[in-house]
Order: C-alpha cells, then structure tokens, then sequence
C-alpha cells in the first residue's frame, strides 16, 4: 500500500554547466514537476563525494540525485567519468546499510534537457514514494542486527 | 700467348715468332664465300697432305679469313712463290702439295687471263689485285684470324707500344688530323677533329664506340675485316681509347655476321690474355676494355644516336644532334664513334706517320682536314660485274678503272647501265660518271655519296625504276618509324614507284615524286630519312628517259617491272627443244617436242627462268 | 640569356631553351602536334619545322628539339617551310582520312584534300587508338616516361608501327587515369581499347560532382588564396613516385610533392566559431527520387548550375541539355518533419522563391512551388514574394508525397510527376515537370560534434552549438572567451549570418580589450599537514595541475593550471584537498538547512 | 572547530509577482528571522533592482553585517549583480550566498503550501551555508589580444575583419582550400538578387590581404587547451603540397596535370614467374644472370633468349621484364622492333632468302617466290608441321655469291634456273643443324 501523504525529501546535486542550466531552463519553461527536490549546486558532477549521499540519507533524505553533463560534454572534459566510476562502489555501500539502491540516481542532464530535468524529479519522486520513507538509522539497525 | 708485360716485349715477341721463318707456307682462304663452296674439305684434304709428306717443321699451313676474291674463293696460295689457285677440287690439294714442296705449280690449275688468255701463275700478276692498293686488307694474306701470333708477328700492337710509351694523346690526335683520314662510315667526318672534341669534352667516364653494324645492303668490307684481321680493329681502337681519354669500348656487330662475332669474341679474350686490354695495358697503366654488342637486325642503327640507344637496351631510335654524340653519347657520357674500316686504319697511320698517309688519295689537307679524301677505300664490288669481290683502291681511282680493269667488265658481255653507290643513302651513277674520281666529295657533288663503301654495277637488264623501288621498300621495312616524313613519306614514295612499275602511273606523279622526295629530305630526323630520296633523285636525274618510258610508253626496256613486260616466242628461232617447258614454274608454256613452243600468256607469271634458260634466245621480251 | 631573332623579332630566352619555347616566349605561332608542355620534347612529327640561319647555313629543323643559340636567324613562315608543312599534313591526311582532328590540323595549314592514298597497314583492331593514331607517341612516353606505369608501348617500326598494350591484351598495369587521351593531339585513344574499366571521372566536391576535376585543382575562380591544392587520393605522383608534371611546369617552383602537414600552437584571447551548416542530404528521403531519378537536384545543386562560373555557365538545363518546360520547386525537405528535423531552417522559402524567380527569369519554364507556409520573415522579403506572386509562379500549398516517373498519361511520359496534396483545393495533383529541386533545410557541419568535444561546448537539440542564453546571449558560448557566429549556432540567412559575425566580433574584441579576465577563486588546495601523498588527487586531476614533490612526499596543486572542478577533492581520502568557495563543510551545511527546517 | 559569532542579512525578493505568486514570501520571511545569526531579514518587490541593492548596502553599514543571503532568481543571472553591491559596501564578495526561489521553485511548483515549505528549505540551507564562506580574493589573467576564428564562411569573415580592423591579430582557420563558405556558391542572394560572388568576394580578397589577419585555409583545429583569455589551440595545416607563399595562382599546373580519371588498380595478376614452366625458368635466369650486371642489359638478354628458345615466348618477356624492372610495353617494343626476334615459335629449320641489293639484281625476288609457292607459304610463317620458317633478310653480307639462301648455317648460292632443285634437297634431307 503507499502511503499517499508521504512527500519523499530529495536532495538534487546538480552541475553547474549543464543540469543547474537545465534545471533553470526547465524553471524559464514553466514546467511543472514534484517540488521534493532541492538543489545543490556543484561546479562539476565529479565534485560530488560519495560521503555527501550518505551524509543526506542520513539527514532525512529519502533519495539523492545526481546530475552531470552528458560523458563527452563535461566543461572540465572527465568529472562526469569520475562520477560515473564513483557511483557503483556508492551503489554497493548502500547495499551493505541495507539501503535500496534504487534511492540514489546518477543521470545525465544537458543545459537544453529542461524538460528531461522536469521528468526525472517527477520519476524519481514517484518512484520513492513507492519506496516509502527511508527512516535512516531505524532501517538501518533494522537490518545490521535483526532482531 | 704469354702475358706481354711492357711496351718493348712486343717488339721483342716480333722478332722471335719471326725468327724460324718456314721455307714453304700454304694458305687456304676460309671466308664466309669460301666455307660455304667447300673450303672445309679443302683444308683437311691439304692438311692431310702435308702430313703424308712428313715435312718436319719447313712448311706450314695457314687458315686465312676472306682475301677478297669472292667469285673464287676458297683460293690457295703456295709460298714464297706465290703460285695462285683458284676454286681447286680438295682431291687437287695433295698434287697441289707435292709440287709447292719442290717450289713447283700445277699449271693445269691456274685461271686464264680474260684478255690475254694466258695462265695466271702468281698472286701479283692476278688481274684483279694487280690495280688494287691493299693497304689494309693485304694483312689478311698473313693471318691466321683465330690467332694473336700471327698478328704480333706482322708488327700488330706495336703501334700500341709505340703510343703508349712515346706519343702523348695530343700528339696522336695530331697525327691523326694531320693524316687528313675521315670517316670511313660514309659521312667523312674527319676522326682527328672528332676525336680532338671528344677529348675536349667533359666527363671522365668516355667511350669509344665501333660500328660494325654495316647495314648497307651490297656492303660487306667491315665483314671481311672483321672476320680476316679483328685484331687490327683491337688496337685501333685502344690507340683511340688512349687519345680520347676513353676506359670503355664497344663493337656493335651486326646479327647477321654471326661468325664475326665469334672471331671479335676471341679476339678480345686473346687481346686480354696478352695484356694488351684491361688493366695496366703492356705496363703503362692504361685501363681499356672491349665489349661485344650483336645489333638486333635493324638498318637504322648503323646510325650513331640509334646505336648508341640499342647499346643502352632501347630499341634503334635516332634523336636530334644538336648536341653532338663527343659531348653526350653513351649514357650521355662523351662518345668517340667510328667505323670498323677508320679503326683499321689508326695503326698504319701511327707507324708509318701522317705524311706517308696524305700521299695516297686526293686534296690538300695540311691545314684543313677537309681538303680531300687521303688514304684507301674497300669497296664491295657486286652486282652485275664479273669479278665480285673486296676491293681496296686508293681514294681518287676512277669508276671506270674499279668497275673494268678491276672488275674485269660487265658479266656475260651485257651493256653497263650504272653503278650504285653508298647504299640506300648513296644514289645511282650513269655511264657519264664513269671517269669521275671516287672520293667524298665528287661523289656528293653527283648526288651520291661514298656510304660504307656498296658498289652494286648494273647492266641494261636491271630496270632503275624498279631498283629506285627496291631501295624504297627497304627503307620502308627499315626506318624505325619515329619521324612522320620518313616514315609517312617513304611508304608514298614507294607506292608512286609502284604505280609506276605497274603502268598504273598517273599524271603529275614524277612531279609530287621530286617534292616528296625535297620534303622527306629536309624534313626527316636523322640521315636514313634525309638520304632516303637519293636512290630516287638519282635515277630521276641520270634515267629520265627509262622513267618516262614506264609513263608514258608504259614499257620497261629492260624488262623487269612483269606488269609492262610480256614474254613470246619467236616461232622462228625456237626449236622446241622443251628446256623452257621443262623448267617453268607455273607449266605456262605449251608445244609438242621439235614443234615451235607458245607461252601462255594469263597462265605466264613472268618470272624470266624460260627466257633465261632458252639457249637460242628464242624468248623475246619487251 | 641567348638573344635570337626569329621572324625579324628579337626574342631572349634562357640557355638550354629550345627555339619553340622562344617562339612561345615571343608568341609567334608555330603549329605542332607531338609536342606538349608536359613531355620532353621528341621531334616526331616535324610539324614544327622553322628555317635556321646560323654560322651561315641555312637549314630546315625541328623548332621544338633545336636548343637556341646566340645570334640565330629563325623564319618560321618562309616558302619553304609552309611547302614542307603542308606535304606533312597531306601525308597524315592520307593516313587517317577519316580523322576529324587530322582534317582541320591540316585545314589550318592550308590542306583541303591529299595526292596520296592511304597506305595498306597491319589490321589496326587492337591498336589503342582509332585510325586517327600518328604514332606521335605522346601517350606512350607520358604513360612509360612520366607516369612511370609502362601500360602502353609501341610495336614494331616503319610504316606499320602501331601503339598498342603488350600481346594486344588488355593492360594488367593501366591505371585508367586517362593521361594518354589527355595528350593525344587527334583524341585518338579510346580507353576500353586499353582496360575495359570504365574510367571513372573525379567529381568535383565544389561543383556537387556536376562537373570533373583533376587531381590538382582551384575549387573556383575567385578562390582566396587562389592557390590550387593537390588530392593525394588521386595524384598519380603517391601513386607511382613519377609523374611530377604540375611541379615541374610550375614556374615559381611552388608545388612541392614531398610537403608534410604542420602543426602549429597558436595562443589566442577569444575564439569565434563560425563552422557554418551542412545541407539535409535528400538522399535521406528516397521519396523525392534524390541519386535516383534524373534532373532532381538539391538547392546547391540548382545553385551552382545557375551561377555563371558553374558547371553549365549560368543556363538552366535538364539532363539532356535542353531547358525545361516545367520546374518544381519543393519546400521543407528535410525541415519541419519530425521523421527528420523539427526545426524550420528559415532560410529555405526565401531562397525557393529566389530559385522560382531565376527560373522563371532563365527559361520560360512553368514553375510550381510547394509550400506548407510561406516564411518570409526578414526586411524586404514579404515584398519580394508578392513579386514573385505577381511573376506567374503557381504556388500550392501542400507537402509533396512523391517524385516519380511512372508516367500514367501520355502527356506524363518522360516527365518527372510530382504528386502532392494541395490542401487549399482540397485534393491530390499530380504535376508532369522536367525538373525537381529539392530545398534541403540546414543542418549542422559534419564534424561539428568532434569541434564541440575539442573546445568543450555543448549541442543543442538538432544538433546546432547551444549559446549561453537564447535570448540575452546568443553569440556567447557557455565556457566564457568562446563565441558563436551564423548558422553554427542554427539556421540563419546572411544578413544574420553578418550580424552575429559583428556581435561576436564585438564580444571578443571587448574581452581582449579589456586585458585581463576575472577568475573565479574556486580553485582546489591541498592542506600539507594532512596529506599522505597517495597521489590519488594527481590521477584525478584532467589538467596536470597537481604534481607530487618528492623531497616533501605531499602533492601540490599549481594555482594558474586549476578550474575549480573539484574531482580531485571528493577523490581525497584524506580530505586534505579542499576548494575554496565550494568546502565540504560549506556543502554540507547546505544539506542539513535543506532537510532540517519546517 | 568553535563557532564565530555571524551577523546575517536575509533578503527575500518578490520578483514583481514571478516569485510572491506562488510562494507566501512573509512566512517565508518570518522563518529567517528565526535562522541562527540571522539579523535582520527584508523582503523586497525587486531585489536586483537599484532600490533593493540600496537596502543591502545601507542594512550592511548599519547592521554591520558579515555575511549576506538573498533568496531570489538564479545565481546563473544575479550571483555578480549582488557580489558587486556586498563588494560596493565593503563586504568582501565571497561572503554571500543565493538561493534560486524562483527558476527551481515558483516557477516550476504549482502548490503555494509546498513550495513555500521548499522556499524555507532552500533560504535555510544558503544560511546555513553562508556560516562557512571564508573571504577570498578574485584572480585575474592578462587576455592575450590575439582572436581564433574557426570557419572562413561569410559569418567568419565578417568577425576576422572586425577585429582585425581593430588592430587585433586573426588567426582565421578553415578547413576547405578557399575561404568564402556556402555563400560562395551561390549565384544571387534574396531579397535584392544581388550577385552572390559580386557582395563576396572583395570581402575574401580584403581577408586575403589584411595584414592582420593569418588566414589559414585547408587547415583544422586538433586541440583547445586553457581558458578564457589564454587559450592553446593546436592547429593542423593539412598538406596542400603547394607552397601558398610562393603560388600566383597562373592555373598553369592544373591546365597541364594529364591525369582525367580516378586511378583504379587493376586486378591483380599472377606473378610472371608463376607463368612459366620449372625448365623454361632454368633457362631464363641462365640468360638473365649472365647479363645482370649489365646497364639496361634487355637487347642482349632478348638475344640469348631469342637463342635458347628459337623465339621469344611471351611469358619469358614478362619474366625478363619484372626481373629487370623495365617496363613490359618497353620489352615488347624491342621484342618487336629487331627482325632478328620472333614472338611466334619458328621452324625447326630457318631459311632466309637475301633480298640486298646485290642478290635483288641478281633475281633474289624470283627465288623467294619459288619458295614460296613450293612451301606454300609466305615470307616471315612457318610451315603447318614446323619444319621450316621462311624468312626475308635486307642484306647477309655475302653479296659476291649472290643471290644467297642461307638455310640454318650453310651459306647457298641460288641461280634461278634451279631454284626448284635447291628447294627440293632443303625438303628432302635438310642440312643438319
């Protein structure tokens, strides 16, 4: 059953040059997507430290995203990769807390993709309402030490 | 052959090969005549006489190259008498022996003397050498062409010797100029002021170059001396090489003189055995070489720039002379070429200096040595005359004396019509040049040149129409066709002459025939098309009549062009002995025997072999 | 320099010149035929025969072998000299009296007919040239000598020398490049006599492969710089190492075969992208008959057919050469589809109604535009398409749904049917025209995502470079000192094309002017006492800004060479390297105010 | 680390209505009052106007304040506007923060409630975030005054000339052999139907020649390195293989260059030694490495081969052409042009009939016909069983015995009469070779 109150917290980390634009030119389109996600600017996906996410989670986000230029376009030509390479050991961390993977995203948002941008949130939001809330640290002893 | 280590070892060599002088010697002449009518036989059958004599060492037998008696080869001569044999049966040979032994001869051998009917006994009293000046080709009565011995013992490479440690190039090319001797090859281009610019020229790599390639047809003096004395054109061409500065040599043999290129081949190997080619010549550090280039059978390259390129592997294509082949020849590298008999020559002038040279021939050359033509010329006699043969005469002899005293006359009693000389860049002489003397420029002056030396006679069965033509069609088959108006030109030439052997000629033809002939001239790229017309201007000139004969009457007097002759006989005169039914080709005469013959005229190819074997000229021609 | 008079002319040429090139130099005609600049010169067909006057004698020579000398009297029209050309061109008249080329060779000499038959030669069926062949062996010695590949060679000699490929089989070694016909002086050669490939002609990529080039060539006439370049793929010099002809005929000796590429570092304040546009390629919508059908072109097909220096000098001419009765003219190909591209190129209305009036102009041919709506947005244009309303052009408004030549009606045979829907008549029309030109909208340069990657700029959708703001900044590109100019940036005609070049021009100029740039201090640190010297931070690092010092085993960041991404500092497992302006501590504050109000 | 004492200044923006429409900004207002350090908070219809940077300005001197917040549009737009007023009153630039309200939450929320709730969440964070900012100082670059332009289309031109009118120096790059673009093509321009070339062309020729400018045609940027004002551009000139200093542009080269046509390599073929028979190599080399050392030794090989085989067999001559690197159309013609070759297998006996002029007058054209006829063939073929070839030659240099017929080696002089003789013994019992 979900909970239909229930308003995920989500915690964006958008690129400067790209998503950060893209989310703007989502904002000049007027287009309209879930309001659960606040953004964080960063001058480059690469900048983003896999202690952050956790950091968020463990502050009450219900799930993090991240958000870079597409590989190929990044201003500083390889952040992007260094995310891309970070995101799989993130991926396994949450996994050893027991938390769905499925909560932290990495997507690729160019300066024109406002209306990928709008998508995404919208997604993303759904898809953790599904999810439920994350109640950082009950699951997490939840599932560290089964009672 | 041993190793010849200096300049005097030659000399010394002479004097040795002569010091045990046998008391007989029998030579046998062995040309390319002489082989082929039996000389092989004749030579065992002496050999094996002399054998049966046990002659312990005083008599010996030489093997001699062509003597240039050609109608007689193979001849024997026995020594020091000098008894004269020609054509004798290889049975003669053991008499022949038996009686030269006892210093006798066989008088039932000898020829008889047309004139005077008397029995021809030595080689001096024989007609046809008595008028000759056998300068170069005399050696070829002491040689044995297979071996070096003999060539040192008649005083050969001693002219070598004698440059090679007394005479500094300069001075050689000084001899030579002053000898006033030009090209023999045909042009007379003077050697010693080509060889003087070859010097001149720069480069260090040079070349001298000898052209054998003789590709006039009737000519074939270079042959005889070839295949009688290579080793004269050895060192002609090494006192050559000295002068000029040359390290290289080349004798481009034609292809089809197979047996000069063996005699050449050894020639050189022997020349090398002896020290007297490669390195350090005879001690004085002088490096010279031979090589042996067969033509491929192609007319063109007798002349230079085309030989020049066969050598270098191309095919026989002329180029323009403005720059001469001394400054850029082989290779472009600067090139001394001259022709076998100029060569021949170089070692007489050297020994017996340039002085004793101007005294035979005509013109003044001190000072210009274009002021005449000095030294001897052979001549190829051939043709309709009755002693053929290589004929070596002092520049300046008349037609008249060559053709008759030498000759002895027109064959079969016929009427001289002319004389062709210079090949088919030469021209055809009438009965008025007769008394013209024979050097470079005289000939020029008649429209004919002196070439490689041809000189075919004719008498009044030879049509000069249609031996314009044949000339023609040579030169068609031979011009390498490169340039338009040799190529385009001569083909046209040619088919006016056939039209006008044929009767088929038109009107206004003789005329584009003369312009033809100016523009071919002018026009063509090298000598074979600008001498090609004179065949034809010639016969223009001096054979009008015969020419307009063909036009206009549409007859051939002398019978030859088939389209306007028709061969009939004489009912009279015929006996019907059937010699002429026996022998014609193509069964066109008819007649029963003893009953007058006819000869069917559709069936009649015109071929003449009736008219020739009928014995009571019973077949008339006209 | 050699000083020679030639026709009472004084003419000075350099040593080891022959007398034609001075008779060149001085131009005074002398006719040749086996001669050619590019040859070394052979002296076959004696064409050039002049009258030498030199160390008086006088002489008839070949001009084009004669090396000029000092003081040499040359005639080249003297009695003589025309005599003997004229017996020539009679002798090659008789033998190829069929020859075209032969007869007027010969006309220009003065020969009307020849006193000569033709001589009987070898059967001439395999020879490479026709009967119009004179041996002048200019296509052997260009194929053996020059270009070094020996597929052509004489045979025999005299009369019946012919030039044929060795045993008459067809050649193993030609290359069909097509030089022996290019020297041929009777165009003579026919190539399936020597390959039975059929030669293929070099399009050129300037002219739309309308008309051929060579393999060196000048793209157009007014090229700046007007230099030609040479085509490796082509050039038979890469192929063969002979050849060389262009190198050697050049007379400043400027072309060079041996030349390499060269790089070069230059440091500029500003760059300015001008890349420009590609055309749609039509091929892309096979409906149209694109590559299929012919006398279907694409705009800058039309467009270089009709421009004076093009391939049919400015005439508008269908496939065989005659002009056409009906011409249609279909908008939006390749544009406003989404199968293809959304966008409007904007361009393409105005310059169908330009092709319309030309055609309309060049040919009284009935011309058809089909338009969905007419864009005529620019100053002027609205007023030029009421004129081309008012030229007599039948405009339909409707999408074209096919080209083809299934012709239905006899009146259709042979004509290209355009079927189209015409949606203010409400029906489908089927329209018998001879030509059809495809509009083709504009798309981005063909290598502009490599330059994308290179300066470090993004697309935009369609695939045009995306400019910091639409709106308030379209010239500027995102990364700050990089501006854009004309269609690089999307669709647009020249007048904006010329502005957009100016802004950017004004951008950069202000920036150099300026003199100095602002950086943002966003650049990374490394705290000495807390780094481990693993070195992880100078992996990370794209730009080498970090370097590890060995005497103190810490890496160091060099200020000048950091932007201010960051990578390295999330990657620091120690978090010694810190970015000012952008601390973990500053970020992470930024997380608990987003999660911990209300 | 102990925390500093901080005197914040929060400043709410309406935007005229873009933002207040859908975000209660006094509420917002209200809750960043109660933000830790926060001193005083004002909300303002225009914050980026000259008014709302005033208040700032004024709320800085007065409050002495250390740290600046405003929540209004997108730092992308006003981050400088109000680094410059911090900066204009003192406070260094870096202590100020944005929170974008507007582009990524009134614009895009719907929900006045939420996005309120969210407006809260995101001035918190900026305040929270601002604690930490440390006072940093701009850097500056000096700009290197010269310009790229890549592209020589009319839009590339145009910006070269403008700078380089500037005094500026343009490195002008583009990758055809011609400036000059699209438009170069074309043969009017609409509106006016101006001549494309006419309105172009002077501009080209002036970027040709401008002194400023280094056109670089046929030419591509490979690498971009640095940043703003200090860029690194490696650039490739591709090979022109004409040196453009030098050129003048006469045509000459192309008027001249022979070749029309697309070289294609032919298929490719055997190789000559695969053509031939084990023996036939044998004796090939034994006539090629005699002669290898040579110069351009082809006429003499031809010679030995033309003796091995009896005629020259077409696969040898290609052999003997890629052994000695001549061109085979160069083989062939030698091969063709000496009398002395045959391309054609000859007889087992050869019979040459002299045709010089000594044996022409003596009737040497009645005896080849005899020959002929009797052989039923003419000169230069051979008989159907391969006995005999019958050949011409122009002169065999034994002119006194003419006229001669040599048959193999032996030397014959003919008469005519018993032409038919000779032809029988040659039939009959040839002459050993």
């Amino acid at each position: 059953m979900v909970d239909q109150q229930f308003e995920p917290k989500i915690v964006g980390f958008l690129c400067r040059w790209c998503s950060y634009t893209g989310a703007d030119l989502a904002g000049t389109s007027r287009m309209q997507y879930p309001p659960n996600l606040a953004a964080i600017r960063v001058m480059c996906s690469g900048r983003v430290d896999p202690t952050f996410v956790v950091k968020a989670l463990q502050d009450g986000a219900d799930g993090v995203l991240i958000a870079g230029c597409h590989p190929g376009d990044c201003h500083y030509s390889e952040g992007n990769y260094k995310a891309m390479r970070r995101y799989p050991m993130l991926l396994n961390l949450l996994d050893q807390f027991g938390i769905d993977r499925r909560r932290v995203r990495l997507e690729w948002i160019s300066a024109s993709e406002g209306e990928m941008f709008a998508r995404v949130v919208s997604e993303f939001t759904q898809q953790l309402k599904t999810l439920g809330p994350l109640r950082w640290p009950h699951t997490i002893e939840q599932f560290c030490s089964p009672a | 052959m041993i190793r010849l280590a200096d300049c005097g070892a030659v000399g010394r060599l002479c004097a040795e090969l002569n010091r045990d002088k046998p008391k007989i010697e029998i030579l046998v002449s062995r040309g390319t005549c002489g082989t082929s009518r039996g000389a092989d036989r004749l030579v065992e059958a002496v050999q094996t006489a002399l054998n049966k004599a046990g002659t312990n060492g005083n008599v010996r037998l030489r093997v001699t190259g062509c003597l240039g008696y050609c109608d007689i080869e193979p001849i024997v001569i026995v020594r020091p008498a000098g008894f004269f044999y020609p054509q004798p049966k290889p049975d003669d040979a053991a008499e022949i022996v038996q009686q030269g032994l006892l210093g006798k001869s066989v008088p039932r051998l000898f020829m008889e003397d047309p004139n005077t009917g008397k029995p021809i006994e030595t080689v001096s009293d024989v007609p046809f050498y008595k008028h000759q000046n056998r300068v170069i080709f005399g050696a070829n009565f002491d040689l044995d062409p297979t071996s070096i011995d003999d060539f040192v013992r008649i005083g050969g490479y001693q002219a070598l010797a004698k440059v090679l440690s007394e005479m500094t190039p300069e001075k050689v090319i000084d001899e030579v100029t002053r000898s006033g001797l030009r090209g023999r090859g045909g042009a007379g281009f003077p050697t010693g002021v080509k060889w003087a610019s070859c010097r001149k020229a720069k480069g260090q790599l040079k070349y001298v170059v000898c052209n054998a390639d003789e590709g006039d047809p009737g000519a074939y003096a270079n042959r005889g001396l070839l295949e009688g004395n290579p080793h004269s054109v050895i060192e002609g061409m090494a006192i050559g090489a000295w002068a000029v500065g040359a390290s290289q040599g080349y004798v481009y043999v034609r292809t089809e003189y197979p047996l000069a290129v063996e005699l050449m081949s050894r020639a050189v190997q022997e020349a090398r055995a002896a020290g007297l080619l490669g390195k350090n010549i005879l001690g004085s550090g002088f490096a010279f070489d031979i090589h042996i280039n067969r033509g491929g059978g192609a007319f063109v390259c007798g002349e230079s720039t085309a030989l020049m390129a066969s050598i270098e592997g191309h095919v026989g294509e002329p180029r323009a002379k403005h720059i001469h082949t001394v400054e850029s020849g082989l290779w472009q590298a600067p090139t001394t070429l001259n022709n076998v008999e100029t060569w021949a020559n170089i070692p007489h002038i050297i020994n017996r200096g340039a002085q004793w040279f101007t005294q035979i021939g005509t013109g003044d050359v001190t000072g210009n040595p274009w002021g005449g033509s000095k030294g001897t010329k052979i001549f190829s006699l051939v043709g309709k005359v009755n002693h053929t043969g290589l004929v070596e005469v002092p520049m300046g002899i008349t037609l008249r004396k060559v053709i008759f005293d030498i000759g002895g006359g027109i064959k079969n009693g016929k009427k001289f019509k002319g004389v062709q000389t210079g090949g088919p860049s030469g021209g055809v002489l009438s009965e008025k040049h007769l008394d013209l003397p024979i050097d470079y420029d005289e000939l020029v002056e008649a429209g004919s040149m002196m070439g490689s030396g041809g000189m075919i006679v004719m008498d009044e069965d030879n049509c000069m129409v249609d031996f314009a033509r044949f000339f023609l069609s040579f030169l068609e088959d031979e011009s390498c066709g490169k340039c338009t108006p040799c190529r385009e030109g001569v083909v046209q030439m040619r088919q006016i002459l056939t039209d006008i052997c044929q009767g088929k000629a038109k009107e206004g033809d003789i005329e584009l025939l003369h312009d033809l002939a100016e523009v071919v001239s002018e026009s063509s790229l090298c000598q074979l098309g600008a001498t090609a017309p004179n065949p034809v201007l010639t016969t223009l000139a001096y054979f009008k009549d015969e020419y307009d004969a063909h036009v206009r009457d549409h007859k051939c007097p002398a019978g030859v062009c088939k389209a306007l002759t028709t061969y009939r006989i004489d009912w009279e005169a015929c006996t019907g002995c059937g010699v002429c039914f026996k022998n014609c080709p193509s069964d066109a005469i008819r007649g029963e025997k003893k009953q007058p013959h006819e000869i069917q005229v559709d069936r009649c190819t015109k071929c003449g072999v009736c008219y020739d074997s009928c014995k009571f000229n019973a077949v008339r021609r006209n | 320099m050699i000083q020679l008079t030639i026709d009472g002319k004084k003419v000075s040429v350099e040593p080891g010149q022959t007398v034609l090139d001075a008779a060149r130099e001085g131009n005074i005609p002398i006719p040749t035929l086996c001669s050619h600049e590019s040859l070394i010169p052979y002296g076959a067909c004696r064409l050039c025969i002049v009258e030498v006057r030199h160390r008086n004698k006088t002489r008839l020579l070949a001009s084009c072998t004669l090396p000029a000398a000092e003081g040499m009297e040359v005639t080249t029209n003297s009695e003589k000299v025309i005599r003997t050309r004229r017996m020539l061109a009679e002798l090659l008249l008789a033998r190829c009296p069929e020859s075209k080329a032969i007869r007027n060779i010969a006309a220009q000499l003065g020969v009307e007919k020849t006193r000569f038959g033709k001589p009987h030669l070898k059967d001439n069926s395999a020879i490479v040239g026709t009967d119009g062949c004179i041996l002048c062996g200019m296509c052997v010695r260009v194929c053996n000598d020059i270009l070094k590949i020996g597929a052509l060679g004489f045979e025999g000699r005299g009369a019946s020398r012919r030039v044929v490929t060795p045993f008459e089989k067809p050649s193993e070694v030609c290359l069909s490049c097509g030089a022996c016909s290019f020297v041929c002086p009777t165009g003579a050669i026919e190539h399936h006599r020597i390959r039975l490939h059929k030669p293929e002609p070099i399009p050129a990529e300037f002219e739309y492969g309308m008309v051929n080039r060579k393999p060196i060539n000048i793209p157009f006439p007014q090229a700046v710089p007007r230099v030609p370049v040479i085509d490796p793929d082509t050039c038979m010099n890469f192929r063969t190492g002979g050849c060389k002809i262009c190198e050697d005929n050049c007379g400043v000796h400027a072309i060079d075969h041996a030349q390499q590429e060269k790089i070069e570092q230059v440091e500029v304040g500003a760059i300015i992208v001008a890349t420009g546009f590609e055309l749609f390629d039509s091929r892309k919508l096979g409906r149209y008959g694109y590559g299929k059908l012919d006398n279907v072109l694409h705009a800058l097909e039309f467009e270089r057919m009709s421009h004076a220096s093009g391939p049919t000098g400015g005439k508008i001419l269908t496939k065989n050469g005659q002009p056409p009765k009906a011409v249609a003219i279909l908008h939006c190909i390749g544009s406003r589809d989404e199968n293809t591209n959304e966008y409007c190129s904007r361009v393409c209305c105005m310059y169908s109604l330009k092709f319309a009036h030309l055609v309309k102009e060049k040919t009284n041919a009935e011309v058809y535009n089909l338009y969905i709506d007419m864009r005529a947005f620019g100053k002027g244009y609205e007023e030029f398409y009421k004129r081309i309303l008012g030229e007599g052009v039948h405009f339909i408004r409707g999408k074209c749904a096919e080209v083809t030549s299934a012709a239905r009606t006899p009146e259709e045979k042979g004509k290209l049917i355009v079927v189209a829907e015409d949606t203010l008549l409400g029906m489908t029309r089927r329209l018998p025209v001879d030509m059809v030109i495809l509009s083709a909208g504009l798309i981005p340069g063909k290598d502009s995502d490599k330059l994308g990657r290179i300066l470090g700029i993004s697309c935009s959708q369609g695939g045009f470079f995306l400019e910091k703001h639409p709106k308030l900044a379209p010239v500027d590109a995102i990364n700050d000192g990089i501006f854009f100019a004309g269609a690089c940036q999307g669709p647009k005609d020249i007048p904006d094309a010329v502005a957009q070049g100016a802004a950017a021009a004004a951008g950069a100029l202000s920036l150099i002017d300026k003199g100095k740039v602002v950086l943002e201090p966003i650049t990374a640190e490394i705290d000495e006492k807390r780094c481990a010297g693993c070195q992880l931070c100078v992996a990370n690092c794209p730009y080498g800004a970090i370097e590890y010092n060995k005497e103190k085993k810490i890496s160091i960041v060099t200020e000048e060479l950091c932007k201010g991404c960051g990578t390295c500092v999330a990657g620091c497992p120690s978090g010694a390297a810190r970015q000012k302006n952008f601390e973990d501590v500053q970020i992470l504050a930024e997380i608990e105010g987003i999660l911990t109000a209300s | 680390m102990i925390r500093q004492e901080q005197r914040i200044g929060v400043y709410v923006c309406h935007c005229g209505t873009n933002i207040s429409h859908t975000i209660d900004v006094e509420t917002v207002a209200k809750f960043a009052e109660t933000l830790p350090d926060v001193v005083i908070v004002r909300e303002y219809k225009y914050m980026c106007s000259k008014p709302g940077q005033e208040l700032i300005r004024q709320d800085i001197d007065e409050y002495n304040l250390t740290r600046v917040v405003v929540s209004s549009c997108s730092p992308l737009m006003h981050e400088e506007t109000f680094r410059n007023t911090c900066e204009d009153a003192g406070l260094n630039r870096f202590l100020f923060q944005m929170s974008n309200i507007r582009e990524q939450c009134s614009w895009v929320h719907g929900d006045r409630k939420k996005a309120t709730e969210k407006a809260k969440r995101l001035i918190a964070a900026a305040v929270k975030r601002v604690h930490h900012h440390g006072a940093l100082e701009q850097r500056h670059a000096p700009v290197n005054p010269n310009a790229l332009v890549i592209g020589g289309g009319i839009a590339g031109i145009e910006a070269a000339l403008k700078i380089a009118e500037a005094g500026r120096k343009v490195y002008l790059v583009e990758k055809e052999p011609s400036i000059g673009g699209h438009m170069a093509k074309f043969d009017k321009t609409f509106p006016t139907l101006d001549c494309a070339a006419c309105i172009l062309t002077p501009k080209m020729v002036q970027v040709g020649q401008h002194p400023n400018i280094e056109m670089m045609t046929y030419s591509e940027v490979t690498e971009v390195s640095g940043y703003v004002g200090n860029f690194k551009a490696t650039i490739r000139h591709k090979p022109r293989f004409v040196d453009e200093t030098k050129c003048t542009g006469c045509g000459q080269c192309v008027e001249r260059c022979p070749v029309q046509f697309r070289p294609v390599d032919g298929h490719p073929v055997r190789r000559p030694e695969d053509l031939l028979s084990a023996e036939m190599k044998i004796q090939a080399d034994t006539a090629l490495d005699e002669h290898r050392h040579e110069r351009n030794p082809v006429v003499t090989v031809l010679q030995d081969i033309n003796q091995l085989f009896g005629y020259l067999p077409p696969p040898v001559l290609k052999y003997v052409s890629a052994q000695l690197k001549v061109p085979l159309s160069e083989v062939y013609h030698v091969a063709t042009f000496y009398t002395a070759f045959s391309l054609v297998p000859r007889g087992e006996h050869i019979i040459k009939v002299c045709m010089g002029t000594a044996c022409h007058v003596r009737g040497a054209q009645r005896i080849l016909e005899a020959i002929e006829n009797r052989l039923e063939i003419t000169a230069g073929q051979t008989t159907k069983d391969m006995k005999f070839t019958l050949e011409t030659v122009n002169c065999l240099g034994a002119c006194a015995m003419g006229p001669v017929v040599v048959v193999d080696k032996e030397y014959v002089t003919v008469i005519p009469k018993d032409v038919n003789r000779l032809v029988d013994r040659i039939v009959h019992e040839p002459v050993p070779v």
